[in-house]
């Protein structure tokens, strides 16, 4: 009976093994400190936000940061982002402005922006539906002779629908540079994973796509990037798509909106909050010797500047122009579009 | 009678069918743990089991085309859509196999099944959290359409729903989930498929509506009052559809306005505006208006307001039909 | 200009576009190697490489799910769906993204995207090969709708979806791929979406139809001849709709009929007659009668011709008009 | 990199192993048998009466016989069976008559059977659809204690279909007692099994569902049979779904309306018929002794006799009643329904 090799499960470590990645300098390790800082103060002063009535509901993603952070430093800027709705400050990385995505959670047009500029696609809500984008998009690139890479996030529950199963195919079967980006944070909403799959692992998937699988620790940034680097050249050297299962804990709740309480186990949640992917991180570096207080003090005040601008702006926006109701649809709109429009 | 929200009626209708029929079986994403999203289905689990009220994996076309195997082993499956756009995925599974598939079996086999989701706009959501995606259902062979405006419809038209032994969509307004408490029957309470409610008698202009825009089309009425006597006529159910009461409406008053949240074109309220050009055109004094949503992706929420049909919009129309 | 059948048209359109932009590929189940199941996209595999017509993986949302990401990487799609009930699959893709991604990007992408498919009845086969699905398509917000009755209107329309910047589904009526050769343009031909076409003209009654209904209509149209002087209009684009031809159609003759083969329930004839019920009411000397599929699973072959509008019935209604 | 070991690629075969399979006595041997010249005959008699126009478009099944037969006989009466058009006349097998298949693609009302008679589902046409409806049928039979299991078959280009994709990993979270069998005849219509899918064998994709995957020889009936019996105790020993992939190929068009001279290679295909199944099977039985010319001969006539009993019956079955359009769809329906009829 097909089954893979269980040391196929074992999870890649840098941190914990106090390993160090080639080719990644201080200046390097500091730039991804500074990513995971600005995402996890951008999902923490949001939270506020939320609290205070200035931005509406909101997905959470603290304990996902090391995900986010890790994979993006190993993308090129040529290379295309696609995020769910749990990436939905990534942008930022790209430098999308902190007001362009609280904008998008206060349900302002200006928190649309042009996936061409930055490379980031429109978050996607639906679960798993931008993976079949995603594996086009790779594959579009592959066919005009671009060397660009794409890198789709989803989630543990996102691999039950059908639209990932196909785009997952599709990147397969066309070869397309894509990275399949698992953040498996072992709940989807109120479903944990074992009643999302069977599998051993998630990255078992991948042998039924005939793609690479492969598991990390999604809480160890250096072990996502280090992962997500080999599939990155694996992708422009013309190997195709990548499936990384990157493992983590869902430590807060599913969006504001929700109350874990009634189906999450408190202690666990402690737990892994202990061993947050931030702190585990910034411990790294300060044995390392590559981060000291003052600079970790600067970088957070960096960040906690971005946020204050950031809400700043998105407040000063004026309320949006209600014709915008009609003005994106289409290039050319069909006549009678505002019929019964009291504009 | 206890006063209910519109939710809770559904989560009571639920307790109360679950109970009375042991084949019944609710399923869906979140359902069961949670007790669903909006908590429609608080309490199932620990009642009736986890067997009888299943997470499922996230798979819409996974929930809706197992049901259709869980009709044939015998079970009667409720499925939640845990919201108006997540139920695309399963149109297919709909369209191909839920509304035909007793009709594949020369009419041997039963296909119970009904599916539930909150639908509709004005929630202030993320985008795919507002669409009102009726008129895919209703056009749909095979399946029959309901939609309550009320919390004691809420749980009488699913108690019909469940008990119906055709497949039957239900969607159920969350812009009124926790609009309003209002007397709910206790117990069984079965509201039938297809008789339309007269939600305020007036003898000027009939009101077509159903869901949340029954109580803009009430609003409307009260803007209207000492100008016109307005009609509200709220179907409950799109298919089967009380054509009798919109006829007699009509005939009535002369004068119709549809009222729907959903994209214009080919919506539901083009079916009512034809049904009306084709039975009651020498009873009309003047056009059929439609007031509805548009042809565009449902906006911005910072916007959704200027794209739901309002009061203003609704009364607008009404009397633009008076002064014809 | 040679003579064709209405499948060569398309082919044709397809050979003409690919060569014309280099930015154009076609994708689907079979359109590479075999050139179709119905031969539409025969010979581009030869002449434009296996890159611009791909063979796909059997996947419809897929195919329509990779051609958003193909578009935004400046490419154009030109996806066909093998059968129309097989696009089902991929009515989550169209609803939830195709029609809005534009939208979502401020209005900053565009997504020029084709989606093309035999659909419609008539022709002996097996279940789910039968389909008029344009009622979910053109509910559909930010999607626009095309359906050609002739060939060289197939080959026109099928241009214009290519050349337009938005996304655009094009039905085509497969019980008349084969059913009579006409006089295409040669070279680049096209029909701007949006504009209806006077089949035939008259003053008694207008009969409005898309696809293979057009002749029904014109039939019937012949099998009046001397009892009334009747109009066919043929809508070739459903959005943008030529809603001036319509109206100006029904102000002529006072009576109109529309027929369509999907069921009948919010069907795009319902959209017709709303149209007419609301800006035409003081013209028509009638009610306006429908002519359509029903509400069931469209039926076994061996009695398919009782399901379809029949010329039988488009007079029958015609006559009740004339008559009333 | 995750990836399944290749000896598990291996075929499981009994024929050309001149194994025995434990249990099958002469006369088991000789109901496969039996089984195989039915299908047989039901298909080669059906593009004849196709080419003589008493039947419509007509999927052949031609080499697919040892995957049918071989499977149901591992089925005990009580489990259901849910075939694509490819299986459209399994039903046979379980004493459905030749002349309800052959209404089926006469486009008659009759052909269309009631699936609790004989736990036969309809013939499903829409690509891996039916996936979920067995998934669901299966952990429903489990849900009431029934020892039931299920099995549907789909080819190899169903795997690309988000609905296997959903069904199979309901069947495996639910542990429905489901085969999800596989015919992978190698091409799904003109699209050969390399531009369907990356993997290097279909049965690895069950790793990914965490079921036991398998492959046999699908020309090889009794090593189908014996995979399908595992798999069937499997299930009805509480294990769950297993997937099986029967790997045979397509040496008839897909249809008779499908010419596939356009893109197969023609000698490819004088060769797998040279090694067709129910030939493989018939020399193996002589070699064993088990059939002889006589008994041969009978049973070919039996299904010869069937056939033109079935036809002649059907041909016999009076035109259907146009009401018939509205008969069926609802058990309740809806006033109106009939709204322009002119019957
Ligand atoms: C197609 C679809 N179905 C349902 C939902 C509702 N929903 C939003 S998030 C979510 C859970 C997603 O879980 P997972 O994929 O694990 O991602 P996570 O939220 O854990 O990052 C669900 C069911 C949705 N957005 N889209
Ligand atoms: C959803 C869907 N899409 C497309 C088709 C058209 N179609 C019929 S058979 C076929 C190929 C199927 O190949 P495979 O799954 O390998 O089964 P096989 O025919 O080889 O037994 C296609 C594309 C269909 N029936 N259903
Ligand atoms: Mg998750
Ligand atoms: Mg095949």
């Amino acid at each position: 009976m097909a089954r893979v090799a269980s040391e196929e499960h074992e999870l890649r470590r840098v941190i914990d093994e106090d390993r160090e990645v080639d080719g990644l300098g201080a200046d390097d390790l500091l730039a991804i400190y500074r990513s995971l800082i600005l995402l996890r103060t951008y999902d923490e002063r949001s939270v506020v936000y939320h609290r205070q009535g200035r931005i509406g509901t909101y997905a959470i993603f603290w304990n996902h940061e090391a995900m986010q952070a890790g994979s993006v430093h190993a993308l090129a800027d040529e290379d295309w982002i696609f995020p769910s709705y749990r990436e939905s400050a990534i942008g930022l990385l790209r430098g999308i402005p902190a007001s362009t995505v609280l904008h998008w959670w206060r349900g302002h047009p200006a928190g649309w922006w042009n996936p061409a500029e930055h490379r980031v696609a429109s978050i996607c809500v639906p679960i798993g539906t931008h993976v079949p984008h995603a594996a086009g998009l790779a594959w579009g690139e592959k066919l005009k002779g671009s060397s660009a890479v794409a890198i789709a996030y989803f989630g543990d529950g996102a691999t039950s629908e059908g639209a990932f199963h196909e785009g997952a195919n599709f990147a397969a079967v066309m070869q397309a540079p894509l990275i399949l980006f698992c953040n498996n944070n072992q709940w989807a909403i109120s479903t944990p994973l074992e009643a999302q799959t069977r599998a051993e692992a998630l990255s078992d998937k991948a042998v039924g796509y005939g793609m690479p699988g492969v598991r990390v620790d999604g809480g160890d940034v250096l072990a996502v990037y280090e992962a997500t680097r080999e599939a990155v050249e694996r992708g422009r050297a013309g190997g195709g798509p990548t499936f990384i299962e990157a493992v983590s804990y869902r430590a807060a709740p599913h969006a504001t909106a929700d109350d874990p309480r009634v189906y999450i186990d408190l202690d666990r949640v402690e737990e892994e909050k202990r061993n947050e992917c931030v702190g585990r991180y910034e411990a790294y570096l300060r044995r390392l010797g590559v981060l000291d207080d003052a600079t970790a003090e600067e970088i957070k005040n960096d960040a906690l500047e971005t946020m204050r601008r950031g809400i700043a702006a998105a407040e000063a926006e004026p309320e949006p122009d209600p014709e915008l109701v009609f003005d994106n649809a289409y290039v050319l709109p069909p006549p009678g579009l505002r019929e019964g429009w009291d504009g | 009678m206890a006063e209910k929200f519109l939710v809770e009626a559904v989560n009571d209708a639920l307790h109360v069918e679950l109970a009375r029929d042991e084949t019944l079986m609710v399923m869906g994403e979140d359902v069961g743990r949670a007790g669903g999203v909006f908590r429609a289905t608080a309490g199932l689990r620990e009642r009736f089991g986890e067997n009888r009220c299943v997470d499922t994996p996230l798979a819409e076309a996974g929930i809706l085309g197992s049901a259709i195997g869980l009709c044939m082993a015998g079970w009667r499956p409720v499925c939640e859509m845990q919201y108006d756009a997540f139920s695309y995925p399963c149109l297919d599974q709909l369209i191909t196999h839920v509304g035909r598939y007793r009709w594949r079996t020369g009419g041997k086999m039963e296909f119970p099944l009904v599916v539930r989701m909150p639908y509709g706009g004005g929630v202030r959501a993320p985008e795919l959290h507002d669409d009102s995606p009726e008129a895919y259902y209703v056009h749909t062979p095979g399946v029959k359409v309901a939609i309550p405006s009320t919390p004691a419809d809420a749980k009488g038209l699913l108690a019909a729903a469940i008990r119906d032994p055709d497949p039957v969509v239900v969607l159920e307004p969350k812009l009124i989930y926790r609009g309003e408490k209002q007397e709910v029957p206790e117990g069984e309470h079965v509201v039938p498929l297809g008789q339309a409610r007269l939600a305020r008698e007036g003898t000027d202009v009939t009101l077509v509506a159903y869901g949340a825009m029954v109580r803009v089309c009430e609003r409307a009425a009260d803007e209207l009052e000492g100008a016109a006597s307005v009609e509200v006529l709220d179907l409950r159910s799109l298919r089967p559809l009380d054509e009798d009461a919109l006829l007699a409406s009509a005939a009535k008053t002369g004068r119709v306005v549809v009222v729907q949240e959903a994209p214009r074109t080919a919506g539901f309220g083009a079916e009512i505006a034809a049904i009306l050009a084709e039975k009651a055109i020498l009873d009309l004094h003047g056009p059929v208006l439609r007031v509805t949503g548009f042809d565009v992706p449902y906006p911005y929420w910072k916007i959704e307001d200027r794209y739901m049909p309002s009061v203003e919009r609704v009364v607008g129309a009404a009397r633009k039909l008076l002064e014809f």
